[in-house]
């Protein structure tokens, strides 16, 4: 079967920042998003494993699989929106069978 | 004196405070014991519908008066104000920034639930009345001291020099009046609230066995996991220094006697007027971090929430409950 | 007419509903109130056991009779044959396709166990009593409508030419059987049911403080969590159009008519032809949903899960009940 | 013997067996009925913190005395040695490998907290008092089968000419002694004890709408739960084998005899006795499991979970259960 | 340490669906797999996100190592599973270190 | 945006080993590593999904992006970690933005 390149963006931040990271991610022309609604992790920002009384130290991770150039737009977008946030952006390489549907 | 140390060792042998212990010592001792995430949020949201339904139950018996409305205005000119003078100790004597200042600020204008909730169990295993309505006051308390807390940032900020560009952003962004006013538990609190008032007596008669009964029991278990949460953020207190730290000790006892002072002054009863106290010496955990999470994200997170979750809280549960009530019954015998 | 006004009214000043349309505010506003999705299923699992283990001992109490063995069959007709009804009203009014029609259909044959609770809850509050085996009845609805709904489609997809393709592969797959025979709801209603007519009122006492007691209680809080998920919904009903959404307020009340007729036909008590016009009127979103998600992969969920929870659902919650139960006595009383 | 068949009789139609056996048939069938993992683990701690409080509020109520320290030696004392004794008879008998067997042998020198609680209800029903004491033994037999266990592996693993290398290393690692001795069940089961002995009466008042009134129901639907454990751990039964399988169901019967003459010799009552051979004669499946997980890999755990949880606790819950009582009033009347 | 090239797929699906993906890719000669229980999301089939009363809006994601033969075989095999259905599939290439274990 | 081509590691190990797994990864450099608490799986090892009672048959999601040194180096030393438990080491090529916080 057919195969076809994309990008898979794995966006890993913390719940508050959630709803404006997925936002972009539609207006910058993604055609879907996977959310993985609670990971914990330890990074630049020390430790964030507490989901139990608000979502202060609970992480999200955010799959999007995407068009080259969307999928870098994204990446750009996400800078600013991370900035004072506990975040990172991870980027590869992916194939899908169906061109159209991302 | 001798009434509060009996209060206090009285208060200190309750189940609620010997389970709050027990979690703090498993969370500092890395057990694994831990309510799932679930059951923790579910005895959250159930403190939340229950303590609301009864106060808004109790509201219908005694009708709205004068006094009441007094009351309310109060609660909410002290959730006001109280972030000023705590911003104020924070930038003098807590030598603190202006953006982590204005955001604790604001946890100490905002309250916690269960504070209040472990102070009408400790009236309640003693027989002291107290006025259904404190309940909607706390309601009340929950968002005015965000608003105080985000004009101190903002001030602060436009004084540096980007006060124009500062002035032109709203205040709240839709995000921020999103988590505030429609958080689930101010939503829970003051719509459980409401339902209570509307079918009263009956409709306190049907829900009764499920949020009067075992009520008492539900906060000892729901201490537990808060206890546990304590434990678990001991190691963070290196983050908040010691000067903050104090703060997190003397702030409630200058907000819990502002509140005692002037709930005192409009008439309430020595339990009302213990719960007041409460209500000004606690800080916010739940609604108010969120809050700050998404407004003003360079304030560190890990320094609001341990001050008001592993200092103030156990501060208020173990001494300040019983020492606001002796205060209070000193208060109304003179 | 004054008297369902009046009942209707009662009816909306209860915590029952008062909860609910409180959830539906906050979903629909996108509060972040939620029940944590394990205590949700947690309460929906509670409400079968109870349910069905209440309906057992009351069997037990009364013992197995000529006009039980009636009742039930009645239950297992209603359900094989008010699929037919509402396809047929969906082809027609609705001017919905082959697959969309049978999928919905299936939906409004069986029944929604949450109805059903509010309304013994509504009759509780009312003292009015009702037969225990009605609850038998219920989860012998749950299923058949499904098997009706199937044979719909696939008549339809034979007459439209694929015939003999159509009539080769099985009506159930093995998945679907599994689905419906061994949903978790399923199972567990009956299974409590069995074990309360096994044990009767001996194991009634045991069970009593858990299941009885809190019951009115808790169907209140799962009101809530049911309000929520409507709410979140409404910007669904776009996706279903208008001659749809009408016959999710027409068919419970055409159904609702046939139950309270057949249950008055075979001598039922008002209190039981109340409910058994509720299980008529009500429409699953449990148990169906998730077998026509696997049988009817081509029907569109959104469709049906708005129709039979944020339609139909309110409806029988809010006028549905009271509107049956004063037809009920009215009918008792000619 | 007639006494006996009576016994099982009505223990077999209680809801608590019911309930298991609805879940065992469900698990197997694969209906997709289970209760959340949230809830079920929340039902576990609750199982934990009531059994653990009432035992210490009775404690509290009859105060500590000479044979209360004598029972407790011995609960520890049958720990250590149960062990030794399984693991004979699991090698021999059972022809099993050295690390399988040491790692079975430390579940049958620890407790089933569910079989126990069971077992309360199962008196409970009969009205036979039995001491509160006896729930202090079963904490404090939790762990030292542990250390048993370990110690007959590393025996095994020098014998086998490793000698000096297991010698030298240390025979709890850092993580299995966290794993067993701040374990959540018990911390929590020590824990709530402790605090139900320091609150006694006053405390036992403010927790018994939650931990005492539906106590025997939420056993039923917790029993519900390990019934579909069990259920669908029933195709690992393949990989026990017969040998070690019929170990599961001889064991406990030694084990209980044991536990019943050792308890009845230092003077306890029928029931009290009774709940002595229960804990002898269940087995771990929270604690060991999980402490076995880390301490010796190489044994497989599908073996020690299932024999534990699928062939001994069943066991115990119907045969057993009944069988010791009996037993113990047979002694009682001697 | 000698590491082998695999394909690794990414199989996000409504849980409805996943138990056949499942037995499928064990047919198709996967030696294991790993699902991600819940997971949202939005597609082309809409949002997907509440599994509160029934999984019919509830979304699994299926990970899978295998050789790369198995793997097209599994995509190939994936796609008449997933008419109808809410389903996507991502192949990228990783790396192992037991080569016999995939 | 300038992308950096980092390693990204997906552990997926049995729950009792998750700590062990973790305090290696710390102490082998990687600046961050994300936890996915619970994922069910089947393996060489048989089936391992069930959670209720023990942490005995629960696995877990472990997520680690850093330079390739130390990628390789965790590879090496999971290597033992993992003899005789339930787990899975899988390596593939990402990219990250910030170079340096990896
Ligand atoms: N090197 C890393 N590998 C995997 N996950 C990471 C890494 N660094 C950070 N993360 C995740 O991203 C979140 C935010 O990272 P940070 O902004 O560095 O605090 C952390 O809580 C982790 O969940
Ligand atoms: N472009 C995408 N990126 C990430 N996940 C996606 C994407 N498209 C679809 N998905 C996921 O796959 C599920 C089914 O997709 P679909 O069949 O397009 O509705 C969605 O609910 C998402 O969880
Ligand atoms: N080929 C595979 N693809 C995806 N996940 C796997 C694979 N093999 C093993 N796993 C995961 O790794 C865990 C441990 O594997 P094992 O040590 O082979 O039993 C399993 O329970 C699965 O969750
Ligand atoms: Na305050
Ligand atoms: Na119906
Ligand atoms: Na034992």
């Amino acid at each position: 079967m057919q195969l076809y390149k994309k990008k898979k963006l794995e966006i890993i931040v913390e719940a508050a920042r959630s709803r404006a990271i997925i936002e972009m991610v539609e207006k910058a022309g993604a055609h879907g998003y996977t959310v993985v609604p609670q990971v914990s992790g330890k990074g630049n920002r020390g430790v964030r494993d507490d989901a139990h009384l608000s979502d202060v130290f609970r992480n999200v991770m955010i799959i999007v699989i995407a068009a080259e150039d969307i999928a870098h737009r994204i990446v750009d977008q996400s800078q600013p929106l991370l900035e004072h946030y506990a975040g990172i952006v991870v980027v590869s390489d992916v194939e899908v069978v169906r061109d159209e549907h991302f | 004196m001798n009434e509060f140390l009996q209060l206090a060792a009285g208060n200190l042998l309750s189940p609620m405070v010997l389970f709050f212990a027990l979690g703090v010592t498993a969370g500092w001792l890395k057990s694994d014991l831990a309510l799932p995430e679930a059951v923790s949020k579910g005895l959250s949201l159930y403190l939340m519908l229950a303590i609301g339904f009864k106060g808004g139950a109790e509201l219908a018996a005694s009708g709205l008066t004068g006094t009441i409305a007094v009351a309310l205005v109060l609660a909410i000119a002290l959730s006001f104000t109280l972030p000023v003078l705590a911003y104020g100790l924070l930038r003098s004597l807590g030598r603190l920034d202006v953006t982590n200042a204005a955001a604790i600020a604001a946890h100490y204008g905002s309250v916690s639930v269960v504070t209040f909730v472990a102070a009408t169990g400790f009236l309640g295993n003693r027989g002291i009345p107290f006025e259904g309505y404190v309940v909607a006051m706390m309601a009340l308390m929950e968002t005015p001291a965000i608003v105080t807390g985000l004009l101190l940032a903002r001030r602060a900020r436009s004084a540096a020099g980007a006060e124009a560009a500062a002035l032109r952003t709203p205040l709240f962004s839709r995000d921020v009046a999103r988590e505030v006013f429609l958080s689930g538990s101010v939503v829970l609190l003051v719509g459980s609230f409401a339902i209570g008032w509307a079918t009263g007596e009956k409709g306190l008669a049907i829900m009764a066995p499920a949020i009067v009964d075992p009520f008492k029991a539900v906060i000892a278990v729901f201490l537990l996991d808060m206890g546990l949460l304590v434990g678990r953020r001991l190691p963070d207190f290196r983050a908040v220094g010691w000067r903050v730290m104090a703060f997190g000790l003397y702030m409630p006892v200058i907000g819990g006697t502002i509140g005692l002072l002037s709930a005192h002054a409009i008439g309430l009863s020595p339990g009302g007027v213990t719960l007041v106290a409460v209500l000004a010496a606690s800080a916010s955990y739940i609604v108010v971090p969120a809050a700050m999470r998404m407004a003003l994200p360079k304030a560190n997170p890990a320094v609001y929430v341990t001050l008001s979750l592993a200092v103030t809280f156990p501060f208020n549960l173990i001494v300040g409950i019983p020492l606001y009530n002796a205060a209070a019954r000193l208060l109304a015998a003179m």
